[in-house]
Formats: structure tokens, C-alpha cells, sequence
């Protein structure tokens, strides 16, 4: 038990990106691709934010928490976690802004129907 | 001098914040002034900096100074190589800004400032990636040239191509980029670390390499392999330079992609060339394999094409794959080799994607057969287009042939001749375009018309709008000089002496292996082996016009051809293949050690 | 062993487990009100772990949410419209029990924290929480437009 | 390539990566271990610049210039979603006509819009002490907006949303932000250091130095930038009509079904 | 007690993952993703990461949803009323 909750969370990272892999390659509609870019995307802050976790410790913001009193996980992969939230949010933006424009030049999201640029 | 370091990305971006704030007010001459104006800032301060940049300099973001040996802020590097990307990358931006300055489509209304605006942060992401000492401020920077890059490829959002290949580069560099960020985050885990020389320091202290080291490797590969296009990670540069508009393609081409064979150099080089980190058999193996596939599939496809853009994007494919090759010697003087090839390279390629532009803004088409002989009048354009093939090729004393040179004699044996193959047949290919279209040469091909003939897996340049609102009449003068000073650029590269020297001396203080003389010059035999690949490109594109049905497309080719089929799933099934590959091929060392 | 800890850790597996079911199979409006309760169900959730790790500033994650959850629905009541008209949604059972354990464990909470500035924050938190999930819900069952209202 | 060739290789190639990941988790160090160094360190340095919220720190003090990068995404995000959402020469702006929001989800709305906005700045002025930051605020506060739309109808939003002043806000937080990185570089420092203001008392809205600044400069930069991102697909959705559509727009999309049940 | 919690959130990501992968209905999939980030802030939050918790929830529980059913809004619209588009082809429709 504990040595499978030691690894728990990776394995659902990996596996969460594994399963955003394969929505994306088998994905018959464009916006449900960028969907699964996103869960992709959820992956990697899950990954993150396990790598930074220590058992029993707290977030090390100290507005209600004198400095020292208790142990805190580490605060350099959240803000990376943060970032990664913001990329995420703007580059789901801006696929659904081409996601638009594929709509309106071919007529159809369907992958399997855009026949452009073979060869 | 290290404290100006973060002003060659805070710069451009401060510009592009005051051109989209005041975009709208401005007219569309003082908005492109401005932009050109930066850009230039830019470019002297790059050089100002790699002038300075022996010994490397570095340089703490935010005034964090280790204490200890550890620090919590971010490193900036200002070694040669790092500021040689970025003057690189601010030089060709301010000849894409020039270039667009006549040429480019009126801009949406109110939107006066915003395709400079964009430019420059492009600018700005690529100059900070180049001087990244963080592995995390590195994905920053390539995160957000990729997001720069989607939106400039798809700016000509009334073409039905143009938006196809923006989504398809869109999503699968973004899955390149958070492959990148789990394997930062598995090598975080490791060491605690996220500078690059940390980072490869707390791995030698942790002992030889395990799985974690592996995937680590093979994840961050994944993110730059994408960038550099390396096979099986190719399918999205084609889509994207061949629909981008000609100033974004000249970006992209000349610099971009090889930004993400600069990120693989780098990140070997600081991180995993330790003990703790790869061994060196295995990423030779890792890099040489998938330079030899990018350059025999670039090189193939390019021949196949009669989409001028698209032959030149997988002609820049071929070109990644040489360079691959060449870092994959991972010795200085295939590091020299390569340096100065994609200088060159990027003057060249650059110059030959800003005639590919006139081309469509002159006529309206970017198809080989139906601008059979049509662009006769332009002599001036089928000039460059001639020298510029010639510098593809490798002729003697372009920066391409020193480079090329150097790197051949590196990599040696069989891979020696693949490099003449490439880039003679990539060269051959765009000689053949210039002799037909500039010179008429040859029969008419049938399907000159531009409708049907195509088989469906082929993609034709008829159907590409024309840049400019109306076809120009006239070319503007910009537009021919900016390609031509591009030429005398990558021409100089290797004409001056002192050139190669400094490159030398610059990539052997920045490598993590100590100060390697190595000399840069040319040899009987590299000089033999440049010409030999004119000659070859000579004789091919000559057989090619000539007799056409000798040469044409032979069905072996097909099934390659089917392999870019379009579909985002498809690219996305490759991605994932590709990173089983790289992780196959990094895999005995892991096991032995 | 910490009881709100534990709380959470039921509303969580047995709330959000029933919700994510809800959401995942059987018609568009089964899943919306799913999606309507899964925010209704993660508030008071996240209040709970607030207090089991004894960080009121944790609370403000609450606070969003209850200001956030709802406008999230009525984005899908809004942009569903179409969809959800024919076969509105109707979960009252549902919503009320998510709304009253919404209101008891504010009102747990509440007793736990005290009077003082938390407590106005915590009362907040539950309208907002309470009322938004009511009229979410209300919208979603056809309660978006004028005249429909049932 | 067909389907089923395609899956194939997705086996082939996911196999793989999850052999790969699987081996690479087995070798990680334990999840919850005691072993962050630089997570410690961070902590420090945050303390020993008054920062209550180490998160915060780390963002916008230790590693402020990869939120200078975060920050050009967002920009670049949104001046390349205005660019490719523009109105074309082949389409044409259609006037909405007015939904009717029935009373309650309108006075609902009326009501949570202020305190959603409150929610927001309150969001974003805690960053440097309490979870939260210019981001979250400002996004909060954006979506807040909204609720006019939601509550009421396009054409309130509009009212409320003339975009020029928020595309200019965009740009001219994040060339504040760079203006406060500079301006350090000027006084002698390095560029973003936190060292132009004190950094006075720990856990108070006036400590951590520059920090706040940064914070209110991505807050403004957020917010605007959401509303200007929403603005461009809310255009698409509900105004903008090419020649594939017909002209007849309704902002209301339950109208429909009304109509075909009297 | 800590550890439990971690586990259930963990097990609800990867439940909710999966589920927002296999529903191929852009619109469902829209509430799936909306669940999604809720269930992810909550992870964030029992993994001690309040701010990663917060900003997730401020995109993942209005802003992407909202973004999501605006395209599918804006790509239905051209499928359903305009059988030949500009591409000639009819637009291939995701949902009921």
C-alpha cells in the first residue's frame, strides 16, 4: 500500500498525459483534440506539484502561519505549476481562435476531412 | 556588461507593448519605423554583447548571485554561441521587417501595429531562449516563440491552408513543449535543480545514469526535436513554411528550427554529457541516426515538391538533419562545422524563401509548372535565386561550404558522402525551379494550367493569394535588396578569414569540454568535396529540366510522400513513436552502465 | 485522525465520484447538472480542507469557487440553451442536498472559526455558494429566459 | 494513413513512453520525501524579503523573469487571437438582438458582478501575502465581466467593454512591468532586482519590495487581457457573419425552440 | 488521513482524465473539462499548492468552458445553416 502510494501520483501523471496522447491521434473532431492538448497539459502540473510534496507539510505561505512552525512543500514548483496554468490557458485560446478559422475555410473540424497540404 | 543581458528580450517586448498600445493611433509607416528601429537596437546590442562575450558572461536575473553555489534566481547565459543565436535572430528579423516593409497585406484595420508587434516578441522569445541558462525559463522562451510563431503562420486567415498549417504546427509543438515539461520535471526531481549547469552537476553527484536519467533525456529531446524538425518530429515544418507568410517563413527557416538544434547542443552539452548523464556513445548514436533519416527524408521530399515554399522548407529539413549530424560528432570541430553552416544557412535559406515571396506577389502562384518560364523578366530574382542554390549547395567561398567543410571532415566515412548527397540534390532542386521558371527551360509541363494532374498526394502552389492586396507590377526595391545583402552576408561568413576563427574560438570557450583549439579553414578537401556537390546539383537540376520523364517521380517515393498526409492524429502518432525511438536508441548505455 | 480531513475525504469520493458518473454517461442534461453539482459539492469540500489543515487562508479557494462555480453553469445554461430545452434538466433532489450540505458545513465550520473577520468571509462564501447553485440549477432547468420559467 | 494504421502506431509509440515513464517513476525519489533544496532555499529567500507568500516570491521576485516570460505569452497569446479572429473583407458584423434572461439569473447575476469584481481585485492586492496573485485575480475579475453577458445580453457587455482603452490597459501593464524590471537595471542593479523598494513589514499589503507592483502590473495585464481574448470569440460566436451563414442572427439561442413551440 | 485525501483526488484526476479523452462530443466533453478543473484545484489544494489550486479554477471552472462552447457555438452555426460553405463540404456534425 504505501510503496504504491509513494509512486501513485507520477504513475496518474503519466498516465493522464499517455491518455491525452491518445485523444489527440485518434480525435475526430478539432476542438475535442484541443480538449485533450489540455489534459495533456493537466499532466504536467500534476507531475509538478507531486514532485514537490512532502509528507505531512503545508503550503509555505505564511499569512496565517508563523515562519517555521511547521514544514512546507516546495514553493519553486508551484510557481512553475502556475506558469504552466497560463501557458496552458493562452495556448488553448489561441488553437481555438485556428480552430475557428479551420472551421470557416474548409467547412468541417473533422481531421479526417481536411485534405490540404499532402505530399 | 552581463546586467545588459536580459535587455536583448526586454527590449524588443517594450517595443512590441508600445506598438500594440499605440498601434491604432499611429499610421502603418511610423508603427514599421519603430519595429525596424528596435530590431536594429536589438542587433547592436547583440553584437555590442558577443563582442564582450570572452570569457562567456553570465548573468543572474532579479540580482540573484549564488550564495553558496546555489542561487534561487534564474541564469542568463552570454557565451559565443548563445549570443550568436541571438544576433542571428535579431539580424534576420530586421531583414524580415525590412522585407515586409513594402510587401505585407494591409494590416487589420486598427491593427496597425500588431504583425510588427509580433515579430518582435518572436524576437524576443528567440533571443531569450538562446541566452537561457534555465532548463524552466528555457521552455518559457520556447513557449513562447511557439506561440508567436502559431499565430504569425496562421496571420492569413482567409486562406483555408494557411490555417490548417498553423493548427497542425500549433498542436504538435505544443505537445513537443510539454513532453519538454515532464522531462524537466522528472530532472527536477532528481536534483532540485533547474539551472543547466546544475542540473548536469547534481546528476554526475548522484552517480551513473538510470531510467529516470533516460526519460529525463528523451523527454527533453522530444521538445526540441520538434522544434528542429528531426524526423519522426518533421511533419508540422512543411504545413507551417509553406502557408506562413514570406517574412514569418524567413524567421522560422532561417532561425527557429535551428534554434531547436541549438536547445539539443546545449542541453547535452551542460546537462548530460557528464558522468551522471548520457553516455557519449549513446546520444552519438541518438544524434547521428536521426540527423542521417532528416536528412535523406528532407532531402527526398524536397526533390518531389513543385510548391516552391514547400520545397524549401523540406529543403531546411534536409539542412537539420546535417546539423544534427554534425553536433552529433560531439567533437569541437563538428561543433565549429555546424556553427558556421547555420550562419550561412540562414542567410541563404532566408534570401531564398524572400524570392520565393516575390514570386508569389508578383504572380500570384508558388507552383513550379505553372510559372513555367513566366518569370522571365525578373532576371535581377533568378539571379539570387541561382547564387542562393549555389550557396545551398556548398560552392566555395560561401559560409555554407566553410561549414560544411568542417563538418564533413568530422563526421567522416559514409556520412561524409550523405552530406554531399543532401545538400547537392536540396540545391539541385531549387536550381531546377530557377531554370524553369526564370529561365523557361525545358519542356512545358503539362499541367502548366495548375488545375488537376496533381495526385492527391501532392500539394500544388496554385490556389496561394498574393501577400500584397493586389500583385505587384513593379517589385519593390526592398524586397530584392534585403535577399541580396542576406546572399552577401552568408557569402562573407565564409569569405573572411577572421569569421571562421572567432566562431572557433567562441563554441570552445562556451563547451562545457575547456578551451580546444580547434582551426577553422579551408582544406583541399573540403573545398573538393563543395564543388563536387555544385557539380552534382548542377548535373542533377540540368537532367531534371532536360529530360524530365528520366527523373521524375518514382513510385519508391510515394509511400514516403503518403506519410505527410495532413492529419493532426497522424503527427501525433509519429510524436509518440519518435520519443519510443529516441528512448530505443539511448537505451544501451542505460542498461550496460 | 482528523475528522475534517476526513469529511472531505467522504464529500470528495462519494460527491465528486457520483457527480464525475454523472457527467461522463447519459443525456446532455443529466451531465449538466452533474457539472452544477460537481462545484456544489467541491466548495464545501475545499472549505472542510481549510479547516482540517488549519489554514484559514486556504478558504479564498472556496470563495472563488463559489463566486466562479455558478458563473460556470450559466455559461452551459446559457450557450445550451438550445440543447436543454427540449428535455430540461431536473435534479432538485440533487441540488438541495448539495445546497444543505453546502449550508451545514459552512455552519460546522462557522462554529468552529469563531466569530471575527473569517466568520463574515465564511457567511459570504455561503450565499454566494447557496444562492448561486439554487439559480444555476434553476437556469439549467430551463430558467435562463424570460417566460420559461417552470 | 488509415485509422487502424494509425492506432497501431499509437500502441506502438505509447507503449513505449509509458514503459518509458513507468521505469523513470520507479527511479524517482519517493512522493512526500524530505529532499528539496531548492524549495528551501526559496523559502529563505523569500523570508528574508519580508514576503509572506513564498509562492508569490518565487514568482515575481526569484524567478520574476520567467514571469516576464509567462507574461509575454499571455500578451502574444492575445495580439495573435485578435489577429486571427479579425473581421475579414468576406464577413460582416450582425446586430444581436436582445435576449430575454429571465429575473432571477439576471438579478443573480447584477448581484454576484460586483462582489465577483471585489473577489477579483481582493485576489489580486493579497498576492504578495495570502494564496493568489495578479493572475487569479485578474482573471477572476474578467470573467466577472461576463456576467453581463451571461446575466443580461451582448449588447449590455458591449456597453461596458469598449475594447480600445482594454487592448491599450494590455499593453501598457506589460511594458510596466518591464518599465519596473528597468528601472531597477537603471539604479544600478540587476534587471528585475527587487531592491528599489523597502521591503517593509512581513505579512502586511506593503511588504515584499517590488513585489506587489509586479503582481498589480500581471493583474492589470491578465484582466485585460481575458476580456480582449473573450471579446474576439464572443465576436465570432454572437456578431460576426460570413457568407457560409445567413444573416438572420439572434443573440438568443433558446428563440428557436420557442418559435417551433408556440 | 492526509494520505487518503491525496489518493481520492488523485484517483478523481485520473477518472476524469480518461473520461474527458473518451467523450468525443465537443459540448459533453466542455462539462467533462469543466469537472476536470475542479477536480484538479481540489488535487492542488490537497498536494498544499493554494495558488496553483486558485489560478486553475479561475480558468478551468468559467474561462474555458466559456472559450470551448463559443467555438463549438461559432463552428455548429456555419455546419448547420450552411450545408455548402465556402469549402463546398458539409460540415461533419460532433453532437446530437
Amino acid at each position: 500500500m504505501t510503496t504504491l502510494t509513494h509512486v501513485l501520483p507520477y504513475l496518474v501523471a503519466a498516465w493522464v498525459f499517455l491518455a491525452g496522447c491518445y485523444g489527440l491521434a485518434t480525435s475526430r473532431d478539432l476542438i475535442h483534440a484541443v480538449g485533450c492538448l489540455s489534459v495533456c497539459q493537466a499532466a504536467t502540473y500534476v507531475l509538478l506539484l507531486a514532485v514537490g510534496y512532502r509528507d505531512g507539510a503545508t503550503a509555505p505561505v505564511f499569512s496565517d502561519l508563523a515562519p517555521g512552525s511547521r514544514p512546507v512543500v516546495d514553493p519553486v514548483v508551484q510557481a512553475l505549476a502556475l506558469t504552466d496554468v497560463v501557458v496552458g490557458a493562452t495556448v488553448t485560446a489561441l488553437l481555438l481562435a485556428l480552430v475557428v478559422q479551420v472551421a470557416k475555410r474548409h467547412g468541417t473540424v473533422d481531421p479526417d476531412e481536411l485534405s490540404e497540404l499532402r505530399g | 556588461m552581463h546586467h545588459l543581458l536580459p535587455l536583448l528580450v526586454a527590449v524588443p517586448l517594450l517595443g512590441a507593448a508600445l506598438l500594440a498600445a499605440g498601434g491604432r493611433l499611429v499610421p502603418r509607416f511610423v508603427a514599421q519605423s519603430v519595429a525596424c528601429a528596435v530590431a536594429a537596437g536589438t542587433a547592436a546590442l547583440a553584437v555590442l554583447l558577443l563582442t564582450h562575450s570572452s570569457p562567456p558572461l553570465t548573468e543572474w536575473a532579479g540580482g540573484w548571485e549564488p550564495v553558496e553555489g546555489h542561487s534561487v534566481g534564474i541564469a542568463l547565459t552570454g557565451d559565443g554561441p548563445g549570443l550568436g543565436m541571438a544576433a542571428l535572430v535579431s539580424v534576420l528579423t530586421l531583414a524580415a521587417l525590412a522585407y515586409s516593409w513594402r510587401s505585407f497585406d494591409e494590416p487589420p484595420h486598427g491593427h496597425a501595429g500588431a504583425f510588427p508587434a509580433l515579430v518582435l516578441v518572436f524576437q524576443a522569445g528567440m533571443c531569450g531562449f538562446a541566452t537561457a541558462g534555465d532548463l524552466f525559463n528555457a521552455f518559457v522562451w520556447f513557449e513562447l516563440m511557439s506561440v508567436v510563431a502559431y499565430a504569425l503562420t496562421g496571420h492569413r486567415v482567409e486562406e483555408a491552408r494557411a490555417v490548417q498549417g498553423a493548427l497542425a504546427f500549433a498542436v504538435v509543438n505544443s505537445l513537443g513543449a510539454y513532453a519538454l515539461l515532464m522531462g524537466i520535471g522528472l530532472l527536477y526531481a532528481r536534483t532540485g535543480e533547474l539551472g543547466l549547469a546544475e542540473i548536469g552537476g547534481a546528476l554526475n553527484a548522484h552517480g551513473p545514469p538510470d531510467a529516470l536519467v533516460l526519460a529525463g533525456f528523451v523527454l527533453v529531446l522530444t521538445g526540441l526535436l520538434v522544434k528542429a524538425a528531426a524526423v519522426p518530429f518533421q511533419f508540422w515544418l512543411p504545413d507551417a513554411h509553406a502557408v506562413a507568410p514570406t517574412p514569418v517563413c524567413m524567421l522560422l527557416s532561417g532561425v527557429m528550427v535551428e534554434l531547436g538544434v541549438f536547445g539539443v547542443w546545449r542541453v547535452y552539452d551542460t546537462v548530460f554529457s557528464g558522468p551522471g548523464g548520457l553516455p557519449a556513445a549513446d546520444a552519438e548514436r541518438v544524434l547521428t541516426v536521426l540527423g542521417a533519416l532528416t536528412a535523406v527524408l528532407g532531402a527526398v521530399m524536397c526533390w518531389h515538391q513543385r510548391h516552391i515554399k514547400r520545397l524549401l522548407a523540406y529543403s531546411t529539413i534536409a539542412h537539420t538533419g546535417l546539423f544534427l549530424l554534425g553536433i552529433g560528432t560531439l567533437t569541437p570541430e563538428g561543433d565549429d562545422g555546424v556553427a558556421l553552416y547555420v550562419v550561412g544557412h540562414a542567410g541563404v535559406k532566408a534570401a531564398l524563401f524572400a524570392c520565393a515571396g516575390i514570386l508569389l506577389d508578383r504572380y500570384g502562384s508558388v507552383d513550379e509548372h505553372v510559372l513555367h518560364g513566366r518569370a522571365r523578366p525578373l532576371r535581377g530574382v533568378g539571379v539570387l535565386v541561382v547564387v542562393g542554390a549555389l550557396g545551398l549547395a556548398g560552392l566555395p567561398p560561401f559560409g555554407t561550404a566553410l561549414g560544411k567543410s568542417v563538418a564533413e571532415e568530422a563526421v567522416g566515412g559514409p556520412l561524409t558522402v550523405l552530406y554531399v548527397l543532401a545538400s547537392a540534390v536540396t540545391a539541385a532542386a531549387v536550381l531546377r525551379v530557377a531554370a524553369r521558371v526564370f529561365l523557361g527551360l525545358g519542356p512545358t509541363p503539362e499541367d502548366a494550367g495548375g488545375e488537376g494532374a496533381a495526385d492527391a498526394y501532392e500539394t500544388t502552389g496554385t490556389g496561394e493569394e498574393p501577400e500584397t492586396r493586389q500583385r505587384l507590377g513593379r517589385v519593390p526595391d526592398t524586397m530584392t535588396v534585403v535577399p541580396a545583402l542576406l546572399l552577401a552576408g552568408a557569402l562573407a561568413a565564409g569569405a573572411v578569414p577572421a569569421f571562421g576563427t572567432a566562431v572557433a574560438r567562441a563554441m570552445s570557450e562556451a563547451t562545457s569540454a575547456g578551451l580546444v583549439h580547434t582551426s577553422v579553414h579551408w582544406t583541399p578537401l573540403g573545398v573538393g568535396l563543395g564543388l563536387l556537390s555544385t557539380v552534382l546539383a548542377v548535373a542533377l537540376a540540368a537532367l531534371a529540366v532536360g529530360r524530365p520523364g528520366l527523373l521524375a517521380a518514382p513510385g519508391w517515393a510515394l509511400p514516403l510522400r503518403r506519410l505527410q498526409s495532413g492529419h493532426i492524429g497522424d503527427y501525433v502518432a509519429w510524436l509518440l513513436v519518435g520519443t519510443t525511438v529516441l528512448g530505443a536508441l539511448a537505451l544501451p548505455g542505460i542498461l550496460s552502465g | 485522525m482528523n475528522g475534517w480531513i476526513l469529511a472531505a475525504a467522504v464529500v470528495l469520493a462519494a460527491g465528486l465520484g457520483a457527480t464525475l458518473r454523472g457527467v461522463v454517461t447519459g443525456p446532455l442534461r443529466r451531465r449538466a447538472a452533474a457539472q452544477n453539482l460537481s462545484t456544489a459539492l467541491a466548495c464545501p469540500a475545499l472549505l472542510l480542507l481549510a479547516q482540517g489543515y488549519a489554514r484559514p487562508a486556504y478558504v479564498d479557494l472556496a470563495l472563488v469557487l463559489a463566486v466562479l462555480g455558478p458563473v460556470g453553469t450559466l455559461v452551459f445554461a446559457r450557450l445550451l440553451a438550445d440543447e436543454l430545452a427540449d428535455d430540461p434538466p431536473h435534479a432538485r433532489t440533487a441540488t438541495f442536498t448539495a445546497a444543505a450540505l453546502g449550508a451545514a458545513v459552512v455552519v460546522a465550520v462557522s462554529v468552529a472559526t469563531g466569530p471575527g473577520r473569517a466568520l463574515v468571509k465564511l457567511l459570504v462564501i455561503g450565499a454566494l455558494l447557496v444562492g448561486g447553485n439554487l439559480v444555476a440549477s434553476r437556469a439549467l432547468a430551463g430558467g435562463m429566459q424570460e417566460g420559461r420559467r417552470d | 494513413m488509415s485509422p487502424r494504421m494509425r492506432l497501431w502506431l499509437v500502441a506502438a509509440g505509447g507503449a513505449g513512453l509509458a514503459a518509458l515513464l513507468v521505469a523513470a517513476c520507479l527511479d524517482l525519489p519517493r512522493f512526500g520525501g524530505d529532499r528539496h533544496p531548492c524549495g528551501d532555499r526559496a523559502v529563505e529567500a523569500s523570508l528574508s524579503r519580508h514576503t509572506a507568500n513564498t509562492v508569490a516570491s518565487v514568482t515575481f521576485d526569484q524567478r520574476a523573469f520567467d514571469t516576464l516570460g509567462e507574461m509575454s505569452i499571455l500578451f502574444a497569446a492575445v495580439l495573435g487571437s485578435v489577429v486571427l479572429l479579425r473581421q475579414t473583407r468576406d464577413e460582416h458584423r450582425a446586430r444581436p438582438e436582445p435576449a430575454a434572461v429571465s429575473r432571477p439569473v439576471r438579478r443573480y447575476a447584477l448581484l454576484v458582478l460586483p462582489v465577483a469584481l471585489l473577489t477579483g481585485l481582493y485576489v489580486v492586492a493579497h498576492g504578495q501575502v495570502s494564496p493568489g496573485g495578479g493572475f487569479q485575480g485578474g482573471v477572476v475579475a474578467a470573467t466577472a465581466l461576463h456576467l453581463l453577458y451571461l446575466g443580461a445580453d451582448y449588447r449590455a457587455l458591449e456597453r461596458v467593454r469598449p475594447l480600445a482603452p482594454y487592448e491599450a490597459g494590455d499593453a501598457l501593464a506589460a511594458s510596466a512591468y518591464l518599465v519596473t524590471g528597468l528601472a531597477a537595471l537603471l539604479a544600478g542593479s540587476a534587471f528585475l532586482a527587487n531592491t528599489l523598494l523597502p521591503y517593509g513589514t512581513f505579512n502586511t499589503l506593503a511588504s515584499a519590495g517590488t513585489v506587489p507592483l509586479l503582481n498589480a502590473a500581471i493583474g492589470m495585464e491578465v484582466a485585460c487581457a481575458v476580456v480582449v481574448l473573450l471579446a474576439g470569440f464572443l465576436d465570432q460566436a454572437v456578431e460576426i457573419v460570413d457568407e457560409g451563414e445567413s444573416g438572420e442572427r439572434h443573440d438568443d439561442p433558446g428563440r428557436p425552440g420557442k418559435r417551433e413551440r408556440p | 488521513m492526509t494520505e487518503a485525501v491525496i489518493v481520492v483526488a488523485l484517483l478523481l484526476v485520473g477518472a476524469c482524465a480518461t473520461a474527458a479523452v473518451a467523450v468525443r462530443d465537443p459540448v459533453r466533453q466542455s462539462l467533462v473539462l469543466a469537472v476536470l478543473g475542479v477536480v484538479l484545484a481540489v488535487l492542488f489544494t490537497v498536494l498544499q499548492a493554494p495558488d496553483v489550486g486558485l489560478s486553475q479554477l479561475a480558468v478551468g471552472s468559467a474561462l474555458t468552458p466559456l472559450l470551448l462552447l463559443l467555438t463549438v457555438r461559432k463552428v455548429r452555426r456555419r455546419a448547420q445553416r450552411a450545408p455548402d460553405g465556402p469549402a463546398g463540404r458539409r460540415g461533419r456534425e460532433g453532437g446530437p
